[in-house]
């Protein structure tokens, strides 16, 4: 059984390395070998998670060592799997979600002539999750992590002609790599502390080392999440993400990867259990960023980049629990889950909508959508309906669940996060409300290109709606078959261990308070975007509208201080490289170069002047045996 | 007797560059294939080296001593440790495919003079770096090592005055110009070097009175030969000198960027992926086998330097618009992580530091033999006269992606390993500098990627609409360093197994021990 | 009288040879100057041999012509065949050993 | 003479003999380094070389005053003579400092050396002298030979050899080894006009000169000298008196006298001009 964890990663490596080094002889087939080798994956991981619910709770760990990877003296860093709960958790969701997203890639990638390759680079992202997933230690978890962040940069530059892509791409990278620096800081620390990075004695050890120390792991943890999850201060590079093609973005940078971040603070939960300033933290990045996220959100009229927002604020939410401690872990993962779900399938939904409007992303020149696409709308409106927590829906069990967890804290900052959490919960409903009535109600907007081409919206092929179909399926029910009985917290328990907050308010009254916001926050939309008729284009909008829709002014930030900054850093380093250290030695060049100018005109060949010379060595040795006969 | 194997492996080249220098000046092609031949031949000797050396034996093996000149007491010793092996099997290796690269990059422009022989002097002079660098890389002798280390500049010197680039904008004349100053730059910055080291040898031999690396080494162990605590510190500096111009570490790194700039990219390769390795090597086994005290009294400051290295470089490479440039600057950085895995003196850090020798090998090899082909095909370094590339030879751009990967130490290949090791070992012993390193990893995914995203992506540009995509010879060359850095990067067990012993030797003759788990320690 | 006044005139005359070696340029005087100079060496010897009551010094002076002959010998022997290659007989002519 | 041992000072006779040829020894000496003439440099050494022999005399070195007298200032300076005769007897030189710095540093060397000459003399404790009476007890001339032919007895027969060596050497520098047959008249004419210059005989000094020596060079017909009709060595020597621009003065000035005697007016000149186009 545990050999199957390895076919589990195996299987889209594989698949990745046939489709990238293929070449054109696997156009054809391509794109079904990488469909395949993932649902492959996933039917692993189905039966790993039959084997494992077969066996007790304590026992549902698997460990698979592969290989010794790096041994050198007292730094042992070995290739070995791990399943336990929570990795089982992520691959079904990985896989699941992936392989439908493979499938719907299919339909969405048909025109591309490199078709193949991008399924290269899905079954590359599907492998290095899985790496990440289940890696033993952190040093592998790093390889998987890197892995995402390079399969992320390959799929969001895929369409590398155009600038905005490469550029969006390339900051996707180097933002995670601030992020990655943070993890190797703290596997470093990991290191000079307990001597190894491997799970099982980091974890199980956590607390026999100082607070401080512990506090600083969970603090470089907490960066390197905030890189990979999009969280405020790392935040900028998913908006620009979205430039990749739209199952990337469900896939990547909706379901999956981006929730990286929130997969490795549950995971290290042993370290932030014991450093409560880092667990701080922790919930305050959550906390501002789900406000950021639903802020952005709400001003932009690029589907993609508010659905990227809602993803920010989405991921800020499980950060924010995953910060709380044992009270939040569990319902981290499981809005995680649910997120999965709904997230992937209102992306999908809105690469049918772009599939069918000629690749046209702002929303205002949308509009009453919902007559041409029936299934696209129906499956798009119960993933709204599951993310601004219509009750019964999955999105209100898991995000309710949060809510709760945040009071529950308890003290001023338990007042503080739940309340922003609610505020955030009014908010989400607010511009997803904007985002479903500008698609799909009022008038039809658009308008012929330039071209003369007028869209033509049609449904989309078959191969693209049945992963909407099943994805909507799951974001309907996922939430209420995961709360009933509990089942999911008895499933993650063991691992991430659990333990029920002191609320100040009772249960009925959060989710009383959750139903307010959220009527609240869908009137005021209603009352914006529905009861008048939307503006083909963007006006002007107050302060605020402006600023979020530039990402509240961060970029332009990043823009002024790192971007300027670095370059006139190296231009005049680059002056001060070539004037002073290498005019340093130059100049010593120069120097005696000038000085042997200067002795070459004592050489001027006229015998009487080395005569002279001579004569003047003569006085001199007389002078000097005067000299040391009278000394 | 048993056959001198260390010998013969340096002595192959050195003679093919002496055949390849006579074949006829009407044989080019000739002269290519013996070259390819004898370095493959070599490649197969140091192999045998690999298979015969035993990682759990004695220090130096295959060991050869014969009297040389023995009135100054200089023998000529040849021995390897793990570490010299793997540098050898580094050489031997990348040299076949620096003779591949440059196949055509020595063609005389006019087939007119007879007597003109440009192709057979490169390879010849090829062969001829390849045999000192092997025999710098053996030599238990000091004397002997010195010697080498010397004589290889003088092969180098013409390798970058005499060939470079073909079809240079600003006309032949000038590039002609920049050319020679660069290789006299070269020269004199290592001369310099060599200059003071010598004066450090034979300091080192008044002392000692011996030049032998593992008598001294010996002696120095067992305590029956006593330094002056300053004597100890100037004969190391005087080694080190040279060896940090050598390996370059800021500020004496500025003839880099020049060489690199104007020799031939396969040349580019062998100075920085060959030739530079005995700078770094030569800390390793003489600075801190001789002079272990002194290596102590000098860390910080060595540290701080490999820092700014890596630091500098980095930002350097950032602000480059010359491709070749850029990866100098980029090795310059890398050159610091590797310097500051020596002296971080932790196991780790020197694992490390040797992996990363071998690693930044492969890896530059990787990256500036295909920026070569690109350049051969544009006909300009300059960054900005490429774009969209990968939209016409997307097969070259995918190269250029991983070469460029490699640089950056992406997780999965070879830099990686190295590169982590070298981080963790400084940082259990020095934080602060181990964490300011890591800035290094930021800005190596910047420099890289801007390169790539300025020369691969975006719109095409004319000038590169018509450009071939890899040739077979090309894919020949590339192909295998690409497979080694995937290998090293998921595997590299074989290469840590045979240096970890030569670490540990080094660790005990510097006395020092790695730090304690602080867990550990507070029990 | 001392005679060591003798070896005041030898070093004056050696001083005066010296100087007309530096100032003059045909290479004849020049010559001569030596000649001056060696002969200044002679009388110092001649000198040092009265004082020291040896015949040493008178060995030596006579040794100093009798090269002194020769070196005139070959001397000459340039200066003319310089001549008559360079028609001069300035030393300054012949400036061959700048770069 | 008898021997005379650690003596102070020497015979009044000797110190007026001293002062007198020391200050002609000076100013030969001086002489010989400042005259513009060679030829006057090499009789003032000669004199100065005499003087020296004199001092030898008085020192008691009979032999080297005599050999001073013959084969220096008898030989050497007559080869110093026949070699400045070669050259250009009357040839003065200019003593015009041509290296920038020359004279001055010269000089200062040469004081500073003077100087210290002296000082080291001064310095050294010379109150007594010895003599030669003793050692030339035997004879000047046999008691060099005994130690020439005893202890310098090597350094002499090496002077030998270099005598030897320095007249071959002597006869090698001077000697023009002739490489080829001696060219005949014929041959030489043939080559002149084969070269197209000089094809008629060279001309004569002094040929429409006013003068006739054979230093001055003769004019052309349009009044320009033409250093061709003095001969090649004079030529080499540089020995070659231009006056023409000496000429051409006299015949202003005689032209002037001539209009003054006459009141001829300036006008002439031209009349004659276009009396002599008349005449074409």
């Amino acid at each position: 059984m545990e050999n199957l964890i390895a076919l589990l990663i195996a299987a889209p490596l594989l698949g990745a390395a046939v489709l990238l080094t293929g070449g054109r002889r696997l156009d054809r087939v391509g794109h079904w070998i990488g469909t395949l080798l993932s649902a492959a994956s996933f039917v692993f991981g189905l039966i790993l998670f039959a084997d494992l619910l077969g066996k007790n709770a304590e026992h549902r760990t698997l460990i698979k060592h592969l290989f010794s990877w790096v041994p050198v003296a007292g730094f042992q860093a070995d290739a070995t799997l791990r399943l336990d709960q929570l990795s089982m958790t992520f691959v079904l969701l990985i896989t699941g979600v992936g392989s439908l997203i493979h499938l719907y890639s299919v339909g969405y990638m048909e025109h591309d002539e490199r078709r193949r390759r991008f399924f290269g680079y899905l079954n590359l992202f599907l492998a290095a999750m899985l790496l990440l997933v289940l890696a033993d230690n952190y040093l592998l978890l790093y390889v998987g992590w890197e892995g995402v962040g390079l399969a992320s940069y390959l799929l969001i530059g895929f369409w590398q002609h155009k600038p905005s892509a490469a550029t969006a791409a390339k900051k996707a990278f180097l933002v995670n790599r601030v992020g990655d620096m943070g993890l190797s800081i703290a596997i470093m620390l990991m290191f000079a502390t307990y001597g190894t990075f491997a799970f099982g004695p980091v974890l199980g050890h956590a607390t026999d080392a100082s607070e401080g120390k512990l506090t600083a792991i969970g603090l470089m943890l907490l960066l390197a999440a905030c890189g990979k999850s999009a969280q405020v201060p790392l935040q900028s590079w998913l908006g620009d993400a979205m430039e990749g093609p739209t199952p990337v973005s469900a896939l990547i940078h909706a379901a999956t990867m981006v929730t990286a971040g929130v997969y490795l603070i549950v995971r290290s939960g042993a370290v932030f259990n014991a450093a409560p300033d880092a667990q701080l933290a922790v919930t305050v990045v959550g906390a501002v960023t789900l406000l950021f996220g639903a802020i952005v959100g709400c001003a932009k009229d690029d589907i993609k980049k508010a659905l990227a927002g809602s993803t920010m604020s989405q991921i800020g939410y499980m950060i924010l629990a995953a910060g709380l401690g044992p009270i939040g872990y569990v319902f981290a993962i499981m809005h995680l889950v649910t997120h999965g779900f709904f997230k992937a399938g209102l992306f999908l939904g809105a690469g049918s909508v772009m599939h069918g409007m000629n690749d046209e992303v702002d929303m205002r020149k949308y509009g009453g959508l919902r007559t041409y696409m029936p299934v696209t709308f129906v499956t798009f409106g119960l993933g709204y309906l599951a993310i601004i927590g219509f009750p019964g829906l999955s999105g209100f069990f898991s995000k309710d669940k949060i809510i709760e967890a945040a009071f529950a804290k308890g003290g001023t900052e338990g007042w503080i996060l739940g309340g922003a959490a609610l505020l955030g919960a009014a908010i989400t409903a607010f511009y997803m409300t904007r985002v479903m009535l500008m698609t799909f109600f009022g008038e039809k907007r658009w308008q012929p290109d330039e071209n003369g081409n007028e869209p033509h919206p049609h449904e989309s092929p078959r191969v693209m709606t049945i992963p909407m179909i099943v994805l909507a399926v799951g974001s309907v029910f996922g939430g209420a078959f995961f709360s009933i009985g509990d089942r999911f917290l008895h499933w993650l328990e063991p691992v991430t261990g659990h333990s029920e907050g002191h609320s100040p308010v009772s249960a009925w009254t959060v989710t009383g308070a959750t139903m307010v916001c959220l009527v609240i926050g869908v009137g005021i939309a209603w009352a914006q975007y529905g009861r008048r008729t939307v503006p083909a284009v963007a006006p002007r909008g107050s302060l605020l509208t402006r600023a979020a829709r530039r990402d509240l002014l961060q970029d332009d930030f990043n823009h002024v201080v790192l971007v300027r900054g670095g370059e006139h850093l190296t231009r005049s380093l680059v002056y001060v490289d070539h004037t002073l250290v290498d005019g340093v030695v130059n100049g010593t060049a120069a120097g005696f170069g000038g000085l042997s100018g200067r002795m070459r005109r004592l050489q001027n060949g006229f015998a009487r002047s080395y005569a002279v010379s001579m004569f003047g060595g003569a006085a001199l040795l007389v002078a000097a045996t005067l000299l040391m006969r009278a000394v | 007797m048993s056959f001198p194997l260390l010998t013969a492996t340096a002595a192959l080249p050195a003679v093919g560059a002496v055949a390849t220098a006579a074949v006829p000046a009407a044989q080019r092609t000739a002269a290519k294939w013996l070259a390819l031949l004898v370095s493959l031949a070599t490649l197969a000797l140091a192999i045998t080296i690999l298979v015969r050396f035993d990682p759990g034996g004695a220090r130096y093996q295959l060991t050869e001593s014969h009297a040389w000149i023995a009135d100054f007491g200089v023998r000529y010793e040849l021995g390897v440790d793990g570490i010299a092996v793997a540098l050898v099997a580094l050489t031997a290796l990348l040299i076949p495919f620096i003779v591949l690269a440059g196949w055509n990059d020595a063609d005389p422009l006019e087939t007119g003079s007879r007597r003109w022989r440009p192709t057979q002097g490169f390879f010849a002079l090829i062969l001829a770096v390849e045999a000192m660098v092997i025999i710098s890389f053996e030599a238990t002798d000091v004397f002997v090592f010195y010697i080498f280390f010397e004589a290889m500049l003088i092969p180098m010197y013409f390798l970058i005055g005499g060939f470079g680039d073909r079809a240079h904008a600003q006309g032949e004349a000038a590039a002609s110009t920049q050319r020679s100053y660069a290789a006299v730059k070269f020269l004199l910055y290592n001369l310099v070097g060599g200059l003071i080291m010598l004066a450090a040898v034979i300091g080192l031999y008044v002392v000692a009175g011996s030049f032998s690396l593992v008598d001294i080494a010996h002696a120095r162990a067992s305590g029956s030969l006593h330094m002056a605590t300053s004597t100890e510190r100037w004969l190391f500096l005087g080694f080190f000198f040279a060896f940090a111009v050598k390996a370059p570490l800021w500020p004496l790194h500025t003839w880099l960027p020049n060489a690199m700039q104007e020799a031939t990219a396969p040349v580019a390769v062998l100075i920085t992926a060959v030739v530079d390795k005995v700078g770094t090597f030569a800390m390793l086994r003489f600075c801190l086998q001789l002079f272990p005290e002194a290596s102590k009294w000098a860390t910080p400051a060595i540290l701080v330097l490999s820092l700014i290295s890596i630091v500098y470089g980095a930002l350097l490479a950032v602000g480059q618009r010359d491709i070749k440039r850029l990866v100098a600057y980029a090795s310059i950085s890398h050159f610091g992580f590797i310097i500051m895995g020596i002296f971080a003196m932790t196991s780790q850090g020197q694992s490390g530091a040797t992996l990363y020798m071998v690693n930044h090998g492969l890896s530059t090899a990787a990256l500036m033999l295909v920026a070569g082909f690109l350049i051969s095909r544009r006909g300009s370094r300059l960054i900005a006269d490429y774009g969209g590339v990968q939209k016409v030879a997307p097969v070259l751009a995918g190269t250029f992606l991983i070469g460029s990967l490699a640089t950056l130490s992406l997780p999965g290949l070879a830099p990686f390993v190295s590169e982590f090791l070298v981080l963790v070992g400084t940082f259990t012993r020095y934080p602060a500098i181990g964490i300011i390193a890591t800035i290094g990893i930021v800005l190596a995914a910047l420099y890289t990627l801007v390169l790539y995203q300025r020369t691969m992506t975006g719109p095409v540009k004319p000038a590169v609409s018509a450009m071939p995509d890899l040739r077979a010879r090309e894919l020949v060359v590339v192909a295998p360093l690409i497979v080694l850095l995937i290998f090293l990067g998921v595997y590299p067990k074989p290469v840590t197994d045979i240096v970890n012993p030569a670490v540990k030797q080094t660790m005990s003759d510097v006395h020092k021990t790695d730090p304690k788990p602080s867990v550990e320690a507070a029990k | 009288m001392n005679p060591v006044n003798y070896l005041y005139l030898s070093a004056l005359l050696f001083t005066i040879g010296a100087t007309g070696v530096l100032i003059r340029r045909n290479a004849i005087v020049v010559f001569m100057c030596i000649e001056l100079m060696l002969n200044a060496c002679n009388l110092a010897f001649v000198t040092f041999s009265r004082m020291h009551g040896n015949l040493d010094g008178q060995i030596i002076a006579f040794f100093t012509m009798v090269v002194a002959a020769a070196e005139v010998v070959v001397g000459l022997a340039i200066i003319v065949s310089l001549f008559r290659t360079r028609h001069s007989a300035s030393v300054d002519d012949a400036s061959l050993m700048k770069l | 003479m008898s021997p005379q041992l650690a003596a102070y000072t020497t015979s009044t006779g000797e110190a007026f003999q001293f002062w007198v040829l020391a200050t002609v020894a000076v100013i030969g000496a001086l002489c010989t380094v400042f005259m513009k003439k060679s030829v006057h440099s090499a009789l003032s050494l000669a004199g100065t070389m005499i003087v020296l022999a004199v001092f030898y005399l008085a020192n008691g070195a009979y032999f080297l005053g005599i050999v001073q007298i013959v084969v220096y200032t008898g030989a050497i300076m007559m080869l110093f003579l026949f070699v400045v005769m070669l050259v250009g007897v009357t040839a003065a030189d200019s003593l015009k400092e041509t290296i920038k710095g020359q004279r001055w540093l010269a000089l200062l060397c040469g004081i500073g050396f003077g100087v210290l000459l002296f000082a080291g003399i001064g310095n050294a404790s010379l109150k007594e002298f010895d003599g030669t009476g003793r050692a030339n007890a035997n004879g000047n001339v046999e008691g060099l030979a005994s130690l020439i032919f005893t202890k310098y007895v090597f350094a002499f027969e090496i002077t030998g050899a270099l005598l030897i060596t320095a007249a071959v050497g002597a006869m090698v520098l001077t000697h023009r080894e002739r490489t080829e047959r001696a060219r005949t008249q014929r041959e030489l004419s043939e080559q002149r006009i084969r070269e197209g210059k000089h094809v008629p005989p060279l001309p004569a000094p002094g040929v429409y000169a006013r003068h006739n020596a054979v230093d001055i060079a003769g004019l052309l017909p349009d009044g320009t000298p033409s250093e061709l009709t003095v001969s090649k060595t004079l030529r080499e020597r540089g020995q070659i008196r231009d006056v023409s621009a000496e000429a051409l003065g006299d015949l202003k000035a005689l032209e002037q006298r001539a209009e003054e005697r006459l009141e001829r007016t300036a006008i002439e000149p031209t009349t004659f001009k276009r009396s002599e186009e008349a005449s074409k």
